[in-house]
């Protein structure tokens, strides 16, 4: 892994702020400890199982129940979720939470105050890509993070593109630097 | 406009003219009196005249703004870094100028489709003269041109009278477009509301061009049982020379086909059309083909099968002349729009042209007289045919399995991708002659060959999964139903029962382009589940092909299992994206017919009639172009809600609701003026959905209308609830903003519900007579 | 076009009044038969009549991109990354993606004046009706309007005429833009012959926009001598309550002063203006004052010297609102183009309006009335001055210094600052103190404001340097003669020996924005060099402003010292950026007044005279905005060589030709048909220049043109060597190439260059009467 | 100095294809040497002496004095060239050696043939950053080294943004290791 990334998509290119590379996973887990108030969206791809998309799901529900981090299903990622027996997820469309973001007086799906750090995994690359934007330029004390295996350069943070591997291996590290297992 | 304040009566004329000697007396117009609509607040409006409407929706719907790059670019001060707070050097911000991308995009729909429009007309008067009368649908209709009425203010009875609402929009136009130049407009709003203007003005270019085309041509006149057309690759006989055809603009087409009429040869030339050139090609000789969506430009041109290839205007791959002459095939360019740098050639002989394309002296000529266009495709391909014997390009097993042997793994191809298709793993299976992964790549594919491009090692990789999915391509055999052009009145006042009451749950509009996510059976499954429902569901463009590329068990396709009317169940081709306006023109005669409104001149009353009650929905699930920017706008102003599919979230925004705020959903009560919460109905006026499955709970939502009745919203709330269910597997979790009342419950639902409210703290509110206009408040207070 | 084949014979008419009864007859327009000159072959020209003419011009002037970025983000389907050879989704490449941009930049362009033309036009027929009759010069301009009559054949005698040429120029607008659609246009030369077409488009509506003002506002019409007027910040009296305008589009700045005259408080009141709308301020009322380019905007505003601002449309901050209110001015917004999200206050009463301006409860109003609008901001103005107090928030030194030591040499600013002013190390001067060399980078400043934007720390920096510069600007009190508009017959008709004997070596005319890359000073010193080698320098616009804000030792500006006509040595200010076209016109009539050619739809033929013969070169040396691509295309398409500064590299393409490439330089001897070999006349058709000493050299050369005869080539090629050695230290390389044969030395020079000459292998080449057309060859044979 | 390099001007963002970051002055030494036909643009902010600009000129003089390479001054740089007493220098406008250098089938000032290597310095950053870009993507078999202070991504190689002291070190050791002093 090196500090300098590509976005996965090449034409995707994002301008002269660009994600950090997180070149480490400890860095991703430390953020989410420090985060008051952490949220993690999961997109539909997060359900396939292919090479590319791993066990997202199954990730993000464990990092739940690590620090118990709330979880936002767009799409109909929620019913793969609540076939999991996660009964947690909020089923909400990817621009309507990601508008919801943006707005630092929101006060969140509990009420309790608006978010300062959003998660993002699961969604098309493209799309996840401009809600980012969207969230980097419009949203005031937010940040974010791409948990996607591609670099995703919108993101405050993203990994860098990575190999399956390194990517499951990555979840690992960080729900257990969450105190999850 | 040109001509306000220049009506001088007959009587005065008289005189000028016994005054005035020696003087030519051109004359603008007939206006005909008999006609009695009394004119409303806004014809013609000018792009300030309907901003306070504007921005009430906006109010509402605010603008999420997804950047696709940092920085502006759009003039030599630039480029300006408008990251976080920062303003380039003309002073705008980052949502100032996302909102201008879109007006510019809106722009760029509404010019092409009033050029396209233009074009049209100034070709049929050419030919057929301007008094020839307009026909949308004989008795059956009675509001010729809804948009037209509407926006413009004027009744549009012959060729002629369509150019005063052309010069209207071109005017519109011209003043939005000026509005996206640095340092004109600098407030991101005022942008959303001249992008709305642009799009007002698209409908009605739209509606012209349509209009015109189906009086003309004779297309199928609001007609339910349009005859069906074949489509697919497999619909075409390829013993017989082959025309492809390409693009929107349908006259050098009709050149086609009457050359081959007159010559008596219908029948011994496959004529085939890809795209909405294909659509009005068929409306126009039903026996003619259609191949797909734009998506199947490159592999039906790179199998070999087009003997000559005719091209008008929009959505033509830029390649086309470098891709067909790749398998020889002669190219005839026939719009001003699109000329690619050929000579034009359009007084030469038809002698010279057909030899030069046969000879291959030209590798294509731009002709611009239709007639002349059509006679050179029919005499060149009959002497191409036989020497081309469909040569193609398609590479055989062999090639490809030394390619995935030489393949590197770059990733080039996948990172170029727009679908992210997993092409190296394809390419390792293609090594060991394994086909299969490329075959379903070939599914999900808009056939864009950008991954051709960025392969390091030039492979073709599009032909690759073209020659994968050779076998089920050919089997692509599929009846579409014709475009039928307008709704009928009659057809509108007998949906009115059902709709009250919920029978009919909404209408169901799915457009626009082929840039599917992941392949394009979604539509056909998206439609079947709402018309299954009884929903109507209305189709057009590249959506209206896709949707027929599906058959059931029995071989049918949906055109064939579901009726042609606008009925509960129907599933409608009303035609090209021209035809776009039907979809519009319905839910504005909803409201001329039901609530007699007038419509003349009544743009804001109107969209507000359809804002608060019709429970229309738009879907372009494949949307890609800036004319599905426009349409979208066209339907945005009319307060009709647009879903897309995840690439449209390229757009640059979205105009979203805000379900958690309870004071963004009060309207006035009409009758009382009273403001009442309504819920958030419908909640969204433009957002992308990620799945077919999201789209069609989405959709489902959306048609909630305030004005429903409590049997209209117990039904539309069963079919969401229902679906919800279905497709997420849970609950939703917001039912309780949709019941007013204990009767809009789903009476089977009712325990269930009634449980969820008492959780939520529910509250019974009033149904109010909906109006988001202070005006219409009947009461005077 | 609308109205053709519509024209019906009086008789006729009488005949169907008779017949049909209770009709209204509109009249389009009434066609006065005494205009005798015939019809050319192109009235009106569609989107490819003249492509021949443009590709004859791009053979030779072949386009070199200079893309900005490698992607295409134009539609859903992207981004596309189009580096090399790869093609986007939409097949597009990377040469048509540029060329297609520079299409969109000229339609930008082209809609921005033609839409502000039809703003003018539109409100003058309402206040003054469309029989008003329009005056360019009164009996010394025979032809009223050269590029409308070139282009569109039409003659135009009153307001109302003109629409017809707007209806035409709108229609092309639509047209071009539709072409930007994806999937249209594929070849890049084809974009850039829409992009001529646009350009030409421009033309018409910038002519129609002056002449309308012109005539109904009584501007200097084809004045010499139009009044010298004072600009610049020193020219404001700042005791008095102070209005700004900004913009383009005149009449709310005239309803600000017909209301002060009808108040006949005019001088109680200071108006001062920025961009455009100042010189048609001035060019109506001389007693009003110019404050400068549009780079003025900022630090004038922050230094609180406008008690209320009124904008109107194009070259407007986009800040302006966020701006103004940090100094407490209110704003009156007065234009559709430019609502600033704004309350549409049209309809209230003065006193509300006003009151609540002064007041503060509103930081802006939008009144579309520019009567009312004038009022508000009159009333406004004196109630709103003692309240403010010129309250201004330009820092103190103190503050200043302060910044300077917190200042972390970051980088930040410079590096977002287009002319890259290094203002880290002029912050760290400023923490000693010292602030000369904030001063210094105010001369070379553009005022954009990136910087601030930039800066991390949020130092206003750009307001940092204003308070540096404070003493010099103040001093800043200049006159510039208000523009004149056209050109006179007897102008034309004096300077045609003169031109053929190379006594007047060219026509050199500056125009655009103020984009400059070091400062304005340059175009005083361009300006100065020709103006004294008695070539005639016509200038425009911006530029038209930074001439005048040079003094001589004798605080004499080049306006004073040079006389306002046209001839050797003039130095003529035509007016706004509207006012372009009287350059064009010149030229125009040069060919109509000289070689009495036809100019009634004859634009080929007018454009290959001008192209051959005039030796007429413009320079945009801050051109930045796409009115400036389409007045440069415009150009272009007339055969005319345009020059941009620095930051005009990033139009992305420039047509260059190839000096080295001996047969790209062949025209027709009219004469004899023969070709002949005519050198690089002119050289290239766009290009960059780098440095103000590299234009001067440049632009001398670019006056060449084949007709020249041998008198007047030796003079050119004396000025051409003089300045090349002044400015480049040596001798030109490339003289050989511009002597056709001995005649044409300079004799003072004579033995230097016959050795060149032999050195190169010169041979003698024929003075053809030169034509790219082969058609005007009059032999015929 | 690192592998990662931003483009000078902040919004001057080029896509994907960016420059190579000479990291070490003996890269583009090498580069030169390596090159058949060689060919050296200097625009006028050579001739400025600030801090920005060095002397850049005199390093022109010195590269050409070292390895022969033909040098084109454009817009009036020529001027100083002379001053100087270098008389070699041909002067053209920076668009029209710009286009030449697009065109493979240009045979070079000399009429000898293509040239396959342009190095660039002292035109305005953005003005090189366009011709540049006019290169990488018309151009044929032609590099492009950026030898100006600043990254201009445009190029094929291109220093960082460098500090004036490395700047000059960086072409010290060019014109030493092309065998010059
Ligand atoms: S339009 Fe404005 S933000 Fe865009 S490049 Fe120009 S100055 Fe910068
Ligand atoms: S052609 Fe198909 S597989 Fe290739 S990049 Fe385009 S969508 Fe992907
Ligand atoms: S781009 Fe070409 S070489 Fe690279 S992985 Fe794809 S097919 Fe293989
Ligand atoms: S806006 Fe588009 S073209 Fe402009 S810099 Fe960004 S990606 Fe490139
Ligand atoms: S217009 Fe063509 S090149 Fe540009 S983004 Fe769309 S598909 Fe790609
Ligand atoms: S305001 Fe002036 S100094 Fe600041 S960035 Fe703009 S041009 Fe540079
Ligand atoms: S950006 Fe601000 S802090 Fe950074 S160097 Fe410039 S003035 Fe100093
Ligand atoms: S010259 Fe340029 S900047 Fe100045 S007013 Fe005209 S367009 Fe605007």
């Amino acid at each position: 892994m090196s500090a300098k990334a590509e976005s996965w998509q090449t034409a995707e290119i994002a301008g002269p702020t660009k994600a950090n590379v997180i070149v480490k996973p400890e860095i991703a887990a430390a953020m989410i400890k420090r985060a008051k108030r952490p949220i993690i969206v999961v997109g539909y791809l997060s359900t396939k199982t292919d090479k590319d998309t791993g066990k997202m799901i199954e990730y993000a529900i464990r990092m739940n129940k690590a620090c118990g981090i709330p979880v936002v299903a767009t799409a109909h990622t929620i019913k793969e979720f609540v076939k999991q027996g996660f009964n947690d997820a909020i089923q909400m469309n990817a621009m309507d939470i990601g508008n919801r973001l943006k707005d630092p007086t929101w006060n969140g799906l509990d009420g309790k105050g608006p978010y300062d750090l959003a998660l993002f995994m699961g969604l098309p690359f493209y799309m996840e890509f401009v809600i980012l934007a969207g969230l980097k330029h419009f949203s005031t004390n937010l940040k974010t993070i791409s948990l996607d295996r591609y670099f995703n350069p919108h993101a405050s943070w993203s990994f860098p593109n990575l190999k399956v591997e390194e990517w499951n291996q990555s979840f690992e590290t960080i729900i257990n630097k969450l105190g999850g297992n | 406009m040109a001509k306000k304040g220049l009506v001088v009566k007959a009587k005065e004329l008289k005189t000028d003219v016994a005054v005035v000697k020696d003087l030519q007396v051109s004359i603008g117009k007939l206006v005909d009196d008999t006609w009695e609509e009394p004119m409303g607040p806004t014809p013609m409006p000018s792009m300030t005249d309907l901003r306070d409407w504007d921005f009430e929706l906006l109010r509402r719907y605010k603008p999420f703004y997804l950047p696709f790059c940092d920085v502006c670019c759009l003039c030599t001060f630039g480029k300006c870094d408008l990251s976080g707070d920062k303003r380039g050097a003309c002073g705008l911000n980052m949502a100032a100028q996302q909102s201008r991308i879109v007006l510019l995009a809106c722009c760029i729909g509404a010019a092409t489709h009033t050029a396209h429009a233009r074009h049209l007309v100034h070709h049929l008067i050419e030919k057929h003269g301007g008094d020839f009368p307009l026909d949308q649908g004989g008795l059956n209709i009675d509001v010729e041109a809804p948009v037209t009425r509407l926006v413009c203010g004027i009744k549009v009875e012959t060729l002629r009278d369509m150019e005063e609402a052309l010069d209207w929009a071109e005017e519109q136009v011209t003043h939005c477009l000026s509005a996206c130049h640095t340092g004109q407009e600098g407030s991101n709003l005022d942008f959303e509301s001249k992008a709305f203007h642009a799009g007002m003005a698209d409908q009605v270019g739209m509606e012209i061009a349509d209009l015109a085309q189906i009086s003309v041509y004779g297309f199928p006149k609001a007609d339910p049982e349009a005859p069906l057309v074949e489509l697919g690759f497999g619909a075409t006989d390829v013993k017989k020379p082959t025309i492809l055809v390409i693009g929107h603009n349908v006259p050098s087409s009709v050149g086609i086909i009457d050359y081959l009429t007159k010559k008596k040869m219908l029948g011994q030339v496959e004529v085939t059309g890809i795209c909405c050139t294909a659509h009005d090609l068929t409306r126009y000789e039903p026996s003619a083909k259609v191949v797909g969506p734009i998506s199947w430009q490159l592999k039906y041109i790179r199998s070999g099968m087009a003997d000559l290839i005719m091209v008008d205007e929009q959505c033509i791959r830029a390649d086309t002349l470098e891709e067909a002459q790749k398998v020889k095939t002669p190219v005839i360019a026939s719009s001003p729009k699109n000329c690619l740098g050929l000579k034009n050639r359009t007084n030469d002989s038809v002698d010279e042209l057909v030899n030069d394309l046969v000879e291959g002296k030209v590798h294509g000529v731009l002709i611009l007289d239709s007639d002349k266009a059509g006679e050179v495709a029919v005499e060149a391909v009959l002497k191409v045919a036989p020497k081309r014997n469909k040569f193609s390009i398609i590479p055989d097993i062999e090639e490809i399995k030394a390619a995935g042997a030489a393949c590197s793994g770059c990733n080039e191809c996948v990172r170029a991708c727009p679908n992210n298709q997993p092409i190296p793993e394809a390419m390792k299976a293609a090594a060991e002659g394994d086909l299969a992964p490329f075959s379903e790549i070939l599914d999900n594919c808009i056939g864009c060959a950008r991954c051709d491009s960025a392969c390091p090692k030039d492979f073709p990789l599009h032909s690759f999964m073209t020659k994968a999915g050779e076998q089920k391509l050919w089997e692509e055999k599929y009846l579409m139903r014709s475009g039928r052009g307008a709704i009928q009145d009659i057809e509108i006042r007998n949906v009115g029962g059902p709709i009250v009451l919920g029978e009919i749950p909404g209408v169901i509009a799915i457009v626009g382009c082929a840039n599917y996510p992941e392949g394009q059976g979604a539509i056909a499954e998206i439609t079947e589940e709402f018309a299954k429902r009884r929903y109507i569901v209305v189709l057009s463009g590249c959506a209206a092909m896709s949707v027929a590329m599906v058959k059931d068990e029995n071989g049918q396709t949906l055109y064939e299992k579901y009726p042609g009317g606008f009925e509960a169940g129907g599933v409608l081709n009303v035609g090209s994206c021209v035809s776009n306006p039907h979809i519009a023109g319905a839910a504005i005669k909803i409201a001329s017919i039901f609530a007699k409104r007038n419509l003349r001149g009544n743009y804001e009353e109107i969209a507000d009639y359809i804002h608060n009650r019709v429970g229309a929905v738009g879907l372009a699930w494949g949307a890609m172009s800036q004319k599905a920017a426009s349409i979208a706008s066209g339907f945005w102003r009319l307060g009709v809600p647009v879903v897309v599919g995840p690439h449209g979230s390229k757009y640059r925004r979205m105009l979203l609701g805000r379900a958690d705020k309870k004071e963004d959903w009060y309207v006035y009560d009409a009758r009382t003026g009273d403001k009442v919460y309504t819920g958030p109905t419908p909640e969204h006026l433009f957002t992308t959905a990620e799945t077919k499955e999201e789209v069609i709970v989405m959709m489902a939502k959306l048609c909630f209308r305030p004005n429903d009745t409590t049997k209209g919203r117990s039904m539309k709330l069963t079919h969401y609830i229902d679906l919800h269910k279905r497709y997420y597997g849970v609950m939703p979790e917001d039912i309780h903003l949709f019941i007013r009342n204990k009767m809009d419950i789903p009476i089977t639902m009712k325990p269930e519900i009634q449980k969820i409210l008492e959780e939520k703290g529910w509250e019974e509110t009033k149904i109010p007579d909906p109006t988001l206009l202070k005006r219409m408040v009947r009461k005077r207070g």
